[in-house]
């Protein structure tokens, strides 16, 4: 009995003290997770999350303390992405955040801005152009479509206009795939 | 000599440590949706399994035997397993930062794998010696990787398959690992040819 | 006409196509099947057929419950003959005097759990027929040894081995490999074997009375894919080809001890398996070198686990294995694409 | 044939039936002017151009209505005289059933032209001819519409072995290429010549399907004719065999040649360039006539009673040219090029455009539905007929699982949608359908992922701007108050010495250096800490900008040239 216990707390002692050593020895800092993380995530900043920033969700992410379904923008897709790097399960949109809308870009009504700036100074992008008491406009290329320029406007000019097909942005289809009426639906 | 190749062989192939002695099914099952992360899996497993039968080796020979504390050799092996897996970590943490972006979230994994428990006690119940436990416990490894990445090839394949809905994901990976450790007993009598 | 209809109604490029189906496919297999099926009568009795029809209605049964369950069109699928080939492989691999329950538990595992459950044709990654005998050989190693005799055609006495209670040992006996096997493993008897091997080493006798001439059917059958292009030169070749080079270079160091090529190709399923099984599209490798590896692989398989294995014959494991490995083979011998063949090509 | 060119094959290939006997037993005949022309501004790949007309103009026959817009990009012109009824979105010759901006002209019968005179190409910088081609619209008329003036480049090594003129025509159907190498070889040769010296050339290879013995025997007079001009054989007319798609460029390169040139790759690297015949007929139009690209030949064939080529304004809406040739009653749909990789187009009203080498009037009775499609079986006969050498059936198979990244593993964009893999498969899976869904939704996912990291860049920029105005801000205010305490503390002292003694005086003294010092550094330290700090911050800054301009250079080329 007395033996088994100086065994084990021999052993203990030893590998504690090897670990500790080891983990004194060869620290390393950083997290590579968070760039992981912050690449799958869509860049709107819009903080539907509840974080000021896509980066600053990623970081909550990888530290635990948000889950991976908080993100309108991204989708389920986005979701299905994050769960496949973090290795966890998937989940559906959590609806207090907010939920998947078509991709839109902000325009501002040039006869009714008065030129106050604030929906400049509420861009995270900076794709809102204008200076004091001139009207503004935004870079429709360059905008998100994270509607954070919406509430701040004293006179609501500013609307979100889904983009539209085009030749060009055409996609082509799922075939319609005729065995399976199930994934018909789905398609 | 051709006895120590028939231990690796054995080990690899025989007595698979997934197929046949249904050993490591936790991280069989959890790694294996990629090709990528099940070599990963299966290079990571390979060494720390070499390493804890040769460091169980010496601790059961040269600790617990001579003082009579088999009854202990559960509970070292995880101890000593657990402090190779983390140490193990560690170092390649800091010398390889590639070779840790590679293996690095599968070390920890490691420590909960039965197999790398199972195959020191193994070593110790068939009375292998150092070199042959060190190549059982290498060989079984091997096995265990080959088991890992074949059975990726496969789910990648499945991923994409029409399978009904209520099999989708973890049934019908059983399935097919129930199927491939049925093809697995054709090398059934390979080991007791004489 | 709206968008939509069109969508619907119309494709889109190609319009028009070469006539071709998977019905017509899989009856040209199931009439590549004929010869060695006809010599299979012929030396060991109709009961195989009676195996073949079991086979099948249990297979088309299974399969339109199956379709039914998984809400499939139910005619489409049922009439592309896939069942049956798979029916009628599990009929000729199976002893043709096993007890009907045997087939028909065979036949279901094959469709429902190695077909079915993976999504049906197309999808499964094991051949359902290798499936079927290799869990069969597991579960009934000993029903599953008992092959009738040659020319013991007595076709009442099948017909009671298949539905009967009773057990029929005087008809019964072991295959031609079977027999090797436990003369080989008996060091007293290998110079017995190897005198009778080398004195009877003519056609009729290289591969046990009878299963030479299946064999030959069967080979006939697979000439008939090859011109009708179902099958490629490749799968067939590499198995046959390995198996005698395998078998021949083993003969020939230590003919007491191993069978030389002439029996091992024309014994057992070999000749089956070479145009039938290993050429299996969905299952096995399907790239030009990826069949080359994977039928002589098998071949390989099937040598060592003839020789040295516990199971008598090793063409359902082997085939088993190399489904395990199909996909990576597949994944790994990708011929070159256009314009990347040289690093020439890469560089500028 | 002068000498006998060794031929290289490529792999893969059908012969489907070729129905081309219908359209060549009449010669080519002009297409009266409609009523009505509609011209899409965006006839090419690249950028869409600018309309420079408006509704009321009048314009002259080749007169430019669509300035090119970009690097890649190319003019497009009035096909007649006649009025601008009006510049608006109009149904596109596109599947996708969506319009864009067209202009559409009312023609006023004079067809009256607009001044041409020939372009000296050989005295004109690269840049003057390369503006030239471009304004003058001439784009690839085989029907992947890429601008000819980015392919009359000699690329990096200055010149090039070969010049490859495809009159292969491998679709089913189409006779255009075939009636006008029988009917205008002299032309074709003449444009040839032009891009020969243009490139700098040295042989030139014309590949036409061996199905064409008339053309192969015109050109050849043709080509005899220019090699006994310049007294040499550098011309020379190589009967191909006959499958499809032979008249890949790419294919076609390689049976010629020998050479393969990679998906992504420019082909002049190799020393190649490869131009359908019509490109060269209108090279020579556009150089030696001065007319931009207004016309082409068009064959019209299918469910009709006479099918023949015809030469076409574009504009001119398809309804008018079927209907010329007599559609049988059971017509169901129209689709611009052949039955292989055509355009199914929405309805017969839309213009026929440059990519228009044919009009294919269908049926269900000409092109019956498919029967339903069956699960792969992975046969391996797509692998077999796949002209670029790929698996078919494993694309397929991730595609159609949506899981894209295996897909494009498997080269998925090294498809050509040539058709063949679905021509041949026995289960008739519309194989080409699964891979233009997972191209484009790939597509789609780049340019999100391309947004993505320009909003990250600007996003990130932006906290930084903050920051450092925030520490700007918080500079000034601590200058500020720290010289605001100096004067009161300098006040202070001046009030507070009289009343002291001289040895407290030295030891206030004392203090008051002290506390001067430590304010002095203090005040000191700000200012240096912000000058500092910015610097490194502007280094940074500018490290973002330099990385936000090379994504905006990179993102340029993006424009998917697809041939």
């Amino acid at each position: 009995m007395f033996e088994a216990i100086l065994v084990m707390a021999l052993g203990a002692v030893v590998l504690g003290a090897a670990l500790g050593y080891a983990a004194v020895r060869f620290r390393v800092e950083g997290d590579p997770l968070v760039e992981k993380i912050d690449a799958i995530l869509p860049q709107t900043q819009c903080g539907q999350c509840g974080f000021p920033g896509c980066k600053p969700y990623a970081q909550a992410i990888a530290k635990g303390e948000a889950d991976i379904n908080c993100c309108p923008p991204g989708g389920d897709e986005g979701i299905h992405k994050l769960a496949d790097l973090l290795g966890r399960e998937f989940k559906s949109l959590s609806a207090e955040h907010g939920i998947e809308k078509p991709k839109s870009v902000a325009v501002i009504d040039e006869q009714r801005c008065i030129g106050c700036t604030l929906c400049i100074q509420a861009c995270p992008v900076d794709a809102i152009v204008g200076a004091a008491k001139q009207m503004h406009t935004v870079v429709a290329p360059q905008c998100t479509g994270c509607e954070l320029c919406l509430p701040p406007c004293p006179v609501d000019c500013i609307s979100m206009q889904p983009i539209g097909e085009s030749v060009e942005t055409w996609k082509w289809k799922y075939p319609v795939f005729k065995i399976n009426p199930t994934q018909r639906e789905a398609a | 000599m051709t006895s120590y190749l028939f231990i690796v062989l054995g080990a690899v192939l025989v007595n698979n440590v997934v197929f046949v002695r249904i050993l490591g099914l936790c991280p069989f099952m959890g790694v294996s949706k990629k090709l990528e992360t099940a070599v990963g899996m299966g290079a990571a497993t390979t060494f720390v399994l070499t390493m804890a039968c040769g460091a169980s080796y010496v601790i059961d020979r040269w600790l617990l035997i001579p003082n009579q504390l088999e009854y202990l050799r559960t509970l070292s092996f995880i101890v000593t397993i657990a402090a190779i897996v983390q140490l193990t970590e560690l170092v390649i943490q800091k010398t390889s930062p590639l070779l840790h972006q590679v293996l690095g979230i599968y070390l920890p994994l490691i420590t909960t794998n039965c197999a790398v428990l199972g195959i020191p006690l193994l070593n110790v119940s068939l009375r292998h010696n150092f070199l042959e436990s060190l190549l059982f416990g290498f060989g079984s490894a091997v096995g265990f990787t080959l088991a890992l990445i074949l059975f990726a090839g496969i789910r990648e394949r499945l991923e994409a398959a029409d399978v009904p809905i209520h099999f989708r994901g973890t049934a019908i990976a059983m399935i097919t690992a129930g199927l491939m450790s049925l093809a697995f007993m054709g090398f059934a009598g390979l080991d007791k040819y004489k | 006409m709206t968008r939509q209809d069109r969508d619907l109604l119309v494709n889109n490029s190609p319009y028009f196509l070469q006539p071709a189906s998977v019905q017509s496919v899989m009856l040209r297999v199931l009439v590549a099947l004929l010869p060695g099926i006809a010599a299979y009568v012929w030396f060991f009795g109709a009961a195989i057929l009676v195996q073949i029809l079991l086979a099948s209605v249990t297979a088309l049964a299974a399969e339109a419950v199956m379709l039914k369950l998984r809400g499939k069109p139910l005619m489409m699928f049922l009439g592309d003959g896939s069942a049956l080939v798979t029916a009628w492989l599990i009929a000729l691999t199976f002893p043709s005097i096993a007890p009907w329950w045997l087939t028909v538990f065979g036949t279901l595992l094959a469709i429902v759990v190695a077909k079915h459950l993976y999504g049906g044709l197309g999808q499964n990654p094991f051949n359902p027929a290798m499936v079927a005998f290799a869990l069969m050989i597991v579960a009934y190693p000993l029903l599953m040894s008992q092959w009738p005799g040659v020319d013991a055609t007595d076709f009442a006495g099948q017909w009671e081995a298949i539905f009967g209670s009773r057990q029929l040992d005087a008809m019964t006996m072991a295959t031609p490999l079977d027999a090797l096997r436990t003369v080989l493993r008996d060091p007293e008897q290998r110079a017995v074997i190897a005198g009778l091997l080398g004195k009877h080493a003519t056609f009729g006798n290289v591969g046990g009375r009878g299963w030479e001439w299946i064999a030959a059917g069967y080979a006939l059958g697979g000439l008939y894919l090859l011109q009708q292009r179902i099958i490629t030169w490749h799968m067939p070749v590499a198995f046959l080809a390995t198996l005698f080079a395998v078998s021949g270079a083993f003969a020939l160091y230590e003919p007491d001890r191993f069978a030389g090529p002439g029996f091992q190709l024309f014994t057992g399923g070999a000749m089956l398996a070479a145009f039938f099984i290993v050429t299996d599209p969905v299952s096995g490798a399907t790239t030009p070198r990826g069949k080359l590896i994977f039928a002589g692989a098998a071949a390989v398989l099937t040598w060592i686990i003839r020789t040295f294995g516990a199971y008598p014959d090793g063409i359902a494991f082997a085939v088993l294995l190399m489904n395990i490995a199909a996909p990576l083979i597949d994944m790994y011998t990708q011929p070159p694409v256009f314009g990347h063949k040289d690093k020439r090509g890469d560089s500028p | 044939m002068n000498a006998v060119q060794r031929l290289f094959g490529f792999h893969g290939g059908v012969k489907p039936a070729y129905n081309k006997e219908a359209a060549t037993g009449l010669p080519i005949a002009v297409a009266p002017t409609p009523t009505l022309l509609v011209i899409p501004l965006h006839q090419s790949i690249g950028g869409i151009p600018r309309p420079l007309v408006k509704a009321g103009d009048r314009v002259l026959k080749g007169q430019r209505i669509g300035g090119a817009d970009g690097n890649v990009s190319s003019a497009v012109h009035a096909s007649t005289s006649g009025t601008v009824v009006a510049v608006e979105m109009r149904l596109m010759p596109h599947t996708s059933g969506l319009s864009a901006l067209c202009v559409v002209i009312e023609p006023d019968g004079r067809d009256e032209w607009i001044p041409r005179q020939p372009f000296d190409f050989r005295s004109a910088t690269p840049t003057q001819t390369r503006d030239y081609l471009r304004d003058t619209g001439v784009v690839g008329l085989g029907g992947a519409v890429f601008p000819s003036y980015l392919k009359l480049n000699p690329g990096k090594l200055g010149k090039l072995h070969t010049l490859v003129l495809n009159g292969a025509e491998c679709e089913p159907f189409i006779t255009c290429d075939d009636l006008l190498m029988r009917e205008r070889a002299e032309t074709i040769i003449k444009g040839t010549l032009i891009m020969r010296e243009m490139l700098s050339a040295g042989q030139v290879l014309i590949g036409i399907e061996d199905n064409k013995p008339q053309a192969i025997a015109a050109m050849e007079v043709a080509a005899q004719a220019a090699n006994a001009a310049a007294g040499d054989s550098s011309i020379k007319v190589v009967p191909v065999p006959t499958r499809y798609p032979a008249g890949g460029a790419k294919q076609l390169m390689r049976v010629l040649t020998g050479i393969e040139v990679p998906h992504g790759k420019r082909s002049t690297d190799y020393g190649l360039q490869c131009f359908n015949v019509g490109t060269a007929y209108a090279i020579y139009e556009a150089i030696a006539l001065g007319q931009p690209l207004i016309s082409r030949i068009v064959t019209v064939a299918g469910n009709v009673e006479r099918a023949r080529n015809y030469e076409v304004l574009l504009g001119t809406p398809m309804r008018d040219l079927v209907a010329l040739c007599g559609p049988l009653p059971d017509t169901d749909r129209v689709i611009m090029g052949g039955p292989m990789m055509g355009l199914l187009m929405p309805n017969d009203e839309v213009p026929v455009v440059k990519a228009a080498n044919c009009v294919l009037v269908g049926s269900r009775k000409l092109f019956p539905p498919p029967p339903p499609e069956m699960p792969c079986i992975r046969c391996g006969e797509c692998a077999k007929v796949c002209p670029s050498d790929l698996q078919p059936f494993e694309m397929y198979w991730f595609s159609r699982a949506k899981i894209f990244g295996k897909a494009q593993e498997y080269n998925l964009f090294d498809c050509i949608e040539c058709g063949c893999c679905a021509y041949v498969c026995p289960s008739r899976i519309p194989l080409v359908d699964y891979y233009r869904f997972a191209k484009s939704e790939i597509w789609a996912r780049e340019l999100e992922n391309e947004a993505a990291d320009v909003a990250r860049e600007r996003y990130e920029f932006r906290l930084l701007r903050e920051e450092r105005e925030k520490q700007e801000k918080a500079a000034k205010l601590a200058a500020k108050t720290a010289a605001g305490r100096e004067k009161a503390a300098a006040a202070l002292a001046e009030v507070e010495q009289p009343a002291v003694t001289p040895e407290q005086d030295a030891k206030k003294a004392l203090i008051a250096a002290a506390l001067e010092r430590a304010r002095v550094q203090k005040a000191q330290a700000h200012p240096e800490n912000t000058s500092n700090l910015t610097p490194q911050q502007q280094a940074e800054v500018e490290a973002i900008e330099a990385r936000r301009a090379e994504i905006r250079e990179m993102a340029k080329p993006h424009l998917r040239q697809d041939d």
